[in-house]
C-alpha cells in the first residue's frame, strides 16, 4: 500500500521542558509522601494508601512521559483493556484464594 | 525506504508489546497478592528487613532517568542534537546507578543467607521464604527489564549522534522511551510492594 | 439424596438437550445441501440476516445453559454436603498407591473397606505430588494436593467391589495406581477392623 | 491479462538467490509457507506418536513400549501438537498468507519481525527436539507441566518448558504484527464492517495471543527458576500453593483454546458463503460473537479446575462463566447453517470439511456443556471423555478447518488444483476414523477410565481396541490428503485466479500472486460477501470444463 495516501495525524505535540519538571517535580513529591506515610502505622490503611499513590505517580508517567494523553482511542481502550485483563486476573483468582 | 513511515503504527506496535510485558509482571503480581492474602504478617517482616533507604534511591534515580528520556524526545524534536545526547547519556548512567544499588542491595542479603533455597529461608517461616523469593524473582526480572532498557537506550544513542535518528525520524528514540517509562512504572508498584508493606 | 442420582440426572438433562441440539442441526445441514444444491437451486437468494431469528438464537440457547448451569450446580452441592453421621476415613495418596487410615488407628493400602449403609467421608492428602481420587461408581473425583485437605463423600448403600483410581498424572506408575472399595455388612467390617 | 511473475519468482528483498530467498524473506507469502511445511512435518510426527500410543493401548498390558516411553510419547504429542501445531496452524500459515491480501495490503506492518517469529517458531521446535535426547530421561509431565511434579522429577523437563516459552514469544509477536496490520493497513475505504471475516477472527485472535500469552510465560519462567533455585513460589513444603500454578497455567491455556478455535471458524465463515454463493447470515453477528468469544474466554480459566480442591464459591462462579461462553459459538454456527438457507449450494472438499467441522465441532462443544456444569463434570474431568472432548474441537475443530482451508486456498498458494475425488475419499476417510477413534474414547471415559493411563484395567479393553482401529483409519485418510495435495505439484493442473467464486480480495489477484500483492489499488466493496455479481462462470470447478 501507498502510505502517503494516508494523511498522517501525528502528535505536533512535543513536551515543553516546563511541563516534563512539572511532572518530575510532582512525582518526586509524591514519593516523598508515600516513603513519608510508610513510616506512620496505619494498620491496613497503609496498603492501599501505598497502592493509590502508586497509581497516581504511575498516572502521570503514562499520560505525560508517556505521551498517552495525546494517543489516539485505538491506543487509549486497548490500554485499558490490558488493565482491565489484568485486574480480571487478579480478581477472579480470588474467588478462590479468598474463599478457600 | 521511499515510503513515508507510519510512526503512530510503529508506536501501536510498541505499545501492544508493551501490555505483553505488563502481563508478564502481571503475573508475578498475582502471586503477590494471593500470597500477601495468605501471610500478611510474614510479608510486613519481610518488607521490614529489605533497605527503605536505597529502595527510595532507587526510586528516584529511575524517575529522574524517565524525565531525562521524556526530555531528549523534546530535544531531539527541536533540533537540540547536544542536549538530547547530554539526556541520554544521563539516563543510561541512572540505569547503571540503579543496577549497582540493586547489586549492593542483593549482596547484602545474600551475606545475610537470605537468599532462594538459603539454609535460613528453608528452616525459617513458610512465609518469609515466599516473600523473598518474590522479592528475588520480581526484582530480578525487572533488573534484566532495566537491563534491556539500557541496551535499548545505548543503540538509540548511537542513532542519534549518527544522525540515523533525527527531528523527523526518531521513532527508535520514542519506543526505547516508552519501554524505559514502563520499566520505571513496574518499579513505581514493586517499590512499595516490597519496600513499604506494614 | 444420595449424589450420585443427583449427577446422573444433570448428566441425562445436558445430554438430553445436546442430542435434541447435535441431531437438529446435522438434519437441517444435511438438508439444505441437498435441497440446495447447485443443480437444483441455480440461483441463490440474497438474504444477509435477520435481527429477529438472530435474537431469539441467542436468547433461547442462553436460557437453556443457564438452566444447564443450575442443574449441574445443584448436584454438585449434592457431592459436597456430607450427612452427619459419617464414618471419616483418613486418605493419603503417595506414589503410587493409597493409605487409607480408620478413626479406630488401623491403616489399610490399597483396600478401603467400609460398611454397608453408612456416609463415608474421606479427608484426602498427598504426601509428594498431585494425585487424583476418583471413585466412578460413587462420582467421587478430587485431587490430592500436598499440605492442603480436601475432601469427598459417598453412600455405601450396595455391597460390592469398586474400583479406586488416580486421575492426576503423578508418574511412571500412574495407571498402576489403582485401589479398591469394598462394601461389607457391618459385622464383616467390624471383623475386618481387628485384624492386624 | 498478461501473467505476472508470482512471489516465488521474486525474492524479496530482492538479489537473494536460492534457499537464502527463502531464509531471509520479509514476504509474508514466503514465510507463510515456511510455516505450511514446518507444521506439515510436526502434525505428521505428532500425528505417528499418537498412533503408537493407540498401537500400546489396544491391547491391556505391555504392547509396544514400556510405561516410561508412553508418558514421554503423551508429553511430546500434546506439547507438539498445540504448541508447535494447532496454535500456529490457522495464523501463521493462512493468516499470514491472506490477512494482508484480504485487506489489501502489501504485507504484514512490521515484516522483519515476522521473520523473527518463524525462526523463534523454529527455534522452539528445536528445543523440544533436543530436550528429548539429553538430560536424563524424555520429558514426561503432559503438556501441562504441573507442579510439584514437573518440579521434581529429574527427566529434562525444562529445556521443553523453555520450548514451550519460546514458541509462546513467537505466537505472540505474529499477534502483534496481525493487530498493527489490520489497524494501520487496511486498503482505502475498507472501514471496521467491510473487513472479511477470516480477518476478523484473526484479529480477534491476535488480542488473545498478545494478552494471554505473557502469562504462560511467566508461568513457565517460574517453573524453570524453581527447578533451577527451588524458590519455593509453588511449593507446598516451602509455603508455595501448587493450585495457583494451575490458576496461571489456565489463565493462558484457556485463553489459548480459543487461539486455536476462532481462526478455524473464521476460515468456516469463509467457505460456506462462496459455495453456497449467497452471502454470510449475520455478518455482525459473526464478527460481534469472534470478539465475545475472545473476551468472556478469558474469564473462565477454573473451570479446568473443578476437581482441584478450589472453594466452591470459585466453582459457582466459574460454571455460570462458563456457560456464557458456549452462548456465541452457537450462535455462529446457527448463522453458517442459515448461511445456506436458500443458497446455491455447490458440493467441493473445503465445503465438505468445513460441513464436518460444524459436525464435530458441535459435538465438542455440546460435550463441553457436560463439563462446564460443576456435578457432571467432577464425574467425567480428567477421563478419556475430556481427551475426547478436546480432540472433538481441536482436532474436529481447528485440524478440519486446517485442512478445510488447505483445500480452499491451495490453487490462490500454488496456482495448481488437486485431485477432488481422492480429496473427497481422504476426507471421508478421516472424518470416519476420527468418529470411530473418539467416540469409543467417550463412551470409556463414561465408564471411568482416567486419560494419560499407559494400562488399564479389563472392562476398558474393547473401547480401546476400538479407538486403535480408528487411528488406523484416520492416518490412512490423513496420508493420502497429504500425497494428494503433493501430487497436484506433479500433475500440475493450473488454477484459475477464481476458482470457486469468491468475493474478498485474494480472488481477485493472480494465482499464485506477485510478490506486491496488489498492482493498482484495490477497490473494497461496501459488504465483504455480496454474491449478486458473480457470475455463472463458476458452475463447476472443474478447470478441464472451465476453459
Amino acid at each position: 500500500m501507498k502510505q502517503e495516501e494516508r494523511p498522517e495525524p501525528d502528535d505536533p505535540h512535543v513536551m515543553g521542558y516546563g511541563k516534563l519538571f512539572a511532572i518530575i517535580a510532582a512525582l518526586l513529591v509524591l514519593t516523598c509522601i508515600t516513603v513519608a506515610v510508610s513510616y506512620v502505622n496505619l494498620g491496613f490503611y497503609n496498603v492501599p494508601i501505598a497502592l493509590l499513590i502508586a497509581t497516581a505517580k504511575s498516572s502521570l508517567v503514562l499520560l505525560f512521559f508517556m505521551h498517552m494523553k495525546y494517543e489516539g482511542t485505538a491506543i487509549k481502550v486497548s490500554f485499558l483493556s490490558t488493565i482491565a485483563f489484568l485486574c480480571i486476573m487478579i480478581s477472579f483468582t480470588f474467588w478462590d484464594v479468598a474463599f478457600r | 525506504m521511499e515510503k513515508d513511515i507510519d510512526r503512530t503504527g510503529i508506536r501501536l506496535g510498541m505499545w501492544l508489546f508493551l501490555y505483553s510485558e505488563i502481563i508478564l509482571f502481571g503475573g508475578l503480581f498475582l502471586l503477590y497478592a494471593v500470597y500477601f492474602h495468605e501471610y500478611p504478617k510474614n510479608f510486613a517482616e519481610g518488607g521490614k528487613a529489605l533497605d527503605r533507604i536505597i529502595g527510595s534511591v532507587n526510586t528516584v534515580i529511575l524517575l529522574l532517568s524517565s524525565f531525562t528520556v521524556a526530555a531528549s524526545i523534546t530535544a531531539i524534536r527541536r533540533r537540540s542534537k547536544k542536549l538530547a545526547i547530554f539526556l541520554i547519556t544521563f539516563s543510561i548512567l541512572c540505569g547503571c546507578l540503579f543496577l549497582v544499588n540493586k547489586y549492593v542491595e542483593w549482596g547484602t542479603k545474600i551475606h545475610h543467607d537470605i537468599f532462594p533455597n538459603s539454609a535460613t529461608l528453608q528452616n525459617g517461616p513458610p512465609g518469609t521464604n515466599i516473600f523473598f523469593g518474590l522479592y528475588y524473582v520480581i526484582t530480578g526480572l525487572h533488573g534484566l527489564h532495566v537491563i534491556v532498557g539500557m541496551t535499548l537506550l545505548a543503540v538509540s544513542l548511537v542513532f542519534v549522534i549518527n544522525g540515523r535518528v533525527n527531528e523527523d525520524r526518531f521513532s527508535m528514540l520514542e519506543n526505547s522511551g516508552l519501554y524505559w517509562h514502563l520499566v520505571d512504572m513496574i518499579w513505581i508498584f514493586v517499590f512499595p510492594l516490597f519496600y513499604l508493606v506494614l | 439424596m444420595n449424589p450420585v442420582k443427583g449427577v446422573d440426572l444433570a448428566f441425562w438433562y445436558i445430554l438430553g438437550f445436546s442430542i435434541v441440539l447435535l441431531v437438529g442441526i446435522t438434519t437441517v445441514m444435511i438438508a439444505f445441501t441437498i435441497i440446495y444444491r447447485r443443480s437444483r437451486h441455480p440461483e441463490a437468494a440474497d438474504i444477509r440476516g435477520n435481527w429477529k431469528l438472530e435474537v431469539i438464537w441467542t436468547i433461547i440457547p442462553t436460557l437453556i445453559a443457564l438452566s444447564m448451569f443450575a442443574v449441574g450446580w445443584s448436584s454438585y452441592t449434592g457431592l459436597r454436603t456430607v450427612p452427619a453421621g459419617a464414618l471419616e476415613v483418613e486418605v493419603t495418596a503417595q506414589q503410587f498407591s493409597w493409605i487409607f487410615t480408620y478413626p479406630e488407628g488401623k491403616e489399610s493400602e490399597g483396600e478401603l473397606v467400609v460398611p454397608l449403609g453408612k456416609p463415608v467421608k474421606l479427608n484426602i492428602t498427598s504426601i509428594d505430588v498431585l494425585h487424583g481420587f476418583y471413585l466412578p461408581a460413587f462420582r467421587v473425583k478430587i485431587d490430592a494436593v500436598p499440605k492442603m485437605k480436601t475432601y469427598g463423600w459417598f453412600f455405601a448403600d450396595k455391597v460390592g467391589d469398586y474400583d479406586i483410581m488416580c486421575t492426576v498424572y503423578c508418574g511412571t506408575d500412574h495407571s498402576q495406581m489403582t485401589a479398591k472399595l469394598r462394601i461389607v455388612p457391618t459385622n464383616e467390617y467390624l471383623q475386618w477392623l481387628q485384624k492386624k | 491479462m498478461t501473467k505476472q511473475q508470482s512471489f516465488y519468482e521474486t525474492p524479496s528483498p530482492p538479489g537473494l538467490r536460492g534457499i537464502w530467498a527463502w531464509l531471509l524473506t520479509r514476504d509474508h507469502k514466503r514465510l507463510a509457507l515456511m510455516y505450511l511445511w514446518a507444521i506439515l512435518l510436526w502434525f505428521s510426527l505428532a500425528m505417528v506418536l499418537g498412533l503408537l500410543m493407540r498401537i500400546e493401548l489396544m491391547w491391556p498390558g505391555r504392547t509396544i513400549m514400556g510405561p516410561e516411553t508412553y508418558n514421554a510419547m503423551f508429553t511430546l504429542h500434546g506439547v507438539i501438537m498445540i504448541f508447535l501445531v494447532v496454535i500456529p496452524a490457522i495464523p501463521a500459515v493462512f493468516g499470514n498468507f491472506f490477512l494482508p491480501i484480504q485487506i489489501g495490503a502489501d504485507d504484514v506492518f512490521f515484516p522483519r519481525l515476522n521473520l523473527l517469529s518463524w525462526y523463534l517458531y523454529m527455534l522452539g521446535g528445536v528445543f523440544a527436539i533436543i530436550s528429548l535426547f539429553s538430560g536424563k530421561g524424555f520429558p514426561d509431565t503432559g503438556w501441562t507441566f504441573y507442579v510439584p511434579f514437573s518440579v521434581s522429577t529429574n527427566t529434562n523437563v525444562s529445556l521443553t518448558v523453555s520450548a514451550a516459552f519460546i514458541l509462546g514469544m513467537s505466537s505472540m509477536l505474529t499477534g502483534l504484527n496481525f493487530i498493527t496490520t489490520v489497524h494501520r493497513m487496511r486498503a482505502k475505504g475498507m472501514g471496521w464492517m467491510q473487513i472479511p471475516l477470516f480477518t476478523w477472527s484473526l484479529y480477534a485472535t491476535a488480542w488473545v495471543q498478545l494478552l494471554a500469552t505473557p502469562v504462560i510465560g511467566i508461568t513457565l519462567i517460574l517453573v524453570i527458576l524453581e527447578r533451577l533455585l527451588s524458590i519455593g513460589l509453588f511449593e507446598p513444603d516451602k509455603g508455595g500453593d501448587p493450585l495457583l500454578y494451575q490458576h496461571l497455567f489456565w489463565l493462558y491455556s484457556h485463553p489459548a483454546v480459543y487461539i486455536m478455535i476462532l481462526p478455524g471458524m473464521g476460515v468456516v465463515s469463509e467457505i460456506i458463503p462462496i459455495f453456497s454463493r449467497k452471502s454470510i447470515f449475520g455478518y455482525k453477528a459473526i464478527v460481534y460473537s469472534s470478539l465475545a468469544i475472545a473476551i468472556a474466554g478469558s474469564l473462565v480459566w477454573a473451570h479446568h479446575m473443578f476437581t482441584s480442591g478450589i472453594s466452591d464459591v470459585s466453582i459457582f462462579v466459574f460454571s455460570l462463566l462458563t456457560y456464557l461462553v458456549a452462548i456465541p459459538s452457537a450462535v455462529k454456527v446457527f448463522s453458517w447453517i442459515s448461511t445456506m438457507y436458500k443458497g446455491s449450494i455447490q458440493m467441493t472438499p473445503p465445503l465438505f470439511l468445513a460441513l464436518a467441522f460444524i459436525y464435530l465441532f458441535s459435538v465438542g462443544g455440546l460435550t463441553g456443556l457436560l463439563l462446564g456444569a460443576a456435578g457432571t463434570n467432577v464425574y467425567v474431568h480428567d477421563t478419556q471423555f475430556v481427551v475426547s472432548h478436546f480432540h472433538f474441537t481441536m482436532f474436529g475443530g481447528t485440524g478440519f478447518a486446517f485442512f478445510a482451508a488447505l483445500h480452499f486456498w491451495w490453487p490462490k498458494m500454488f496456482g495448481v488444483m488437486y485431485n477432488m475425488k481422492r480429496a473427497y475419499i481422504a476426507s471421508i476417510l478421516i472424518t470416519i476414523g476420527f468418529i470411530f477413534h473418539f467416540i469409543p474414547m467417550m463412551i470409556l471415559g463414561l465408564m471411568g477410565m482416567p486419560r494419560r493411563y499407559f494400562d488399564y484395567l479389563p472392562q476398558y479393553a474393547t473401547g480401546n481396541f476400538l479407538a486403535g482401529f480408528g487411528a488406523f483409519i484416520i492416518v490412512a485418510g490423513v496420508a493420502l490428503m497429504f500425497t494428494n495435495l503433493l501430487l497436484s505439484f506433479r500433475v500440475r493442473q493450473e488454477a484459475p485466479a477464481d476458482p470457486w467464486g469468491g468475493t474478498t480480495l485474494e480472488w481477485t489477484i493472480p494465482s499464485p500472486p506477485p510478490l506486491h500483492n496488489f498492482i493498482a489499488t484495490p477497490e473494497v466493496k461496501d459488504f465483504p460477501y455480496d454474491f449478486r455479481q458473480v457470475s455463472d462462470h463458476y458452475n463447476t470447478m472443474n478447470p478441464k470444463e472451465q476453459e
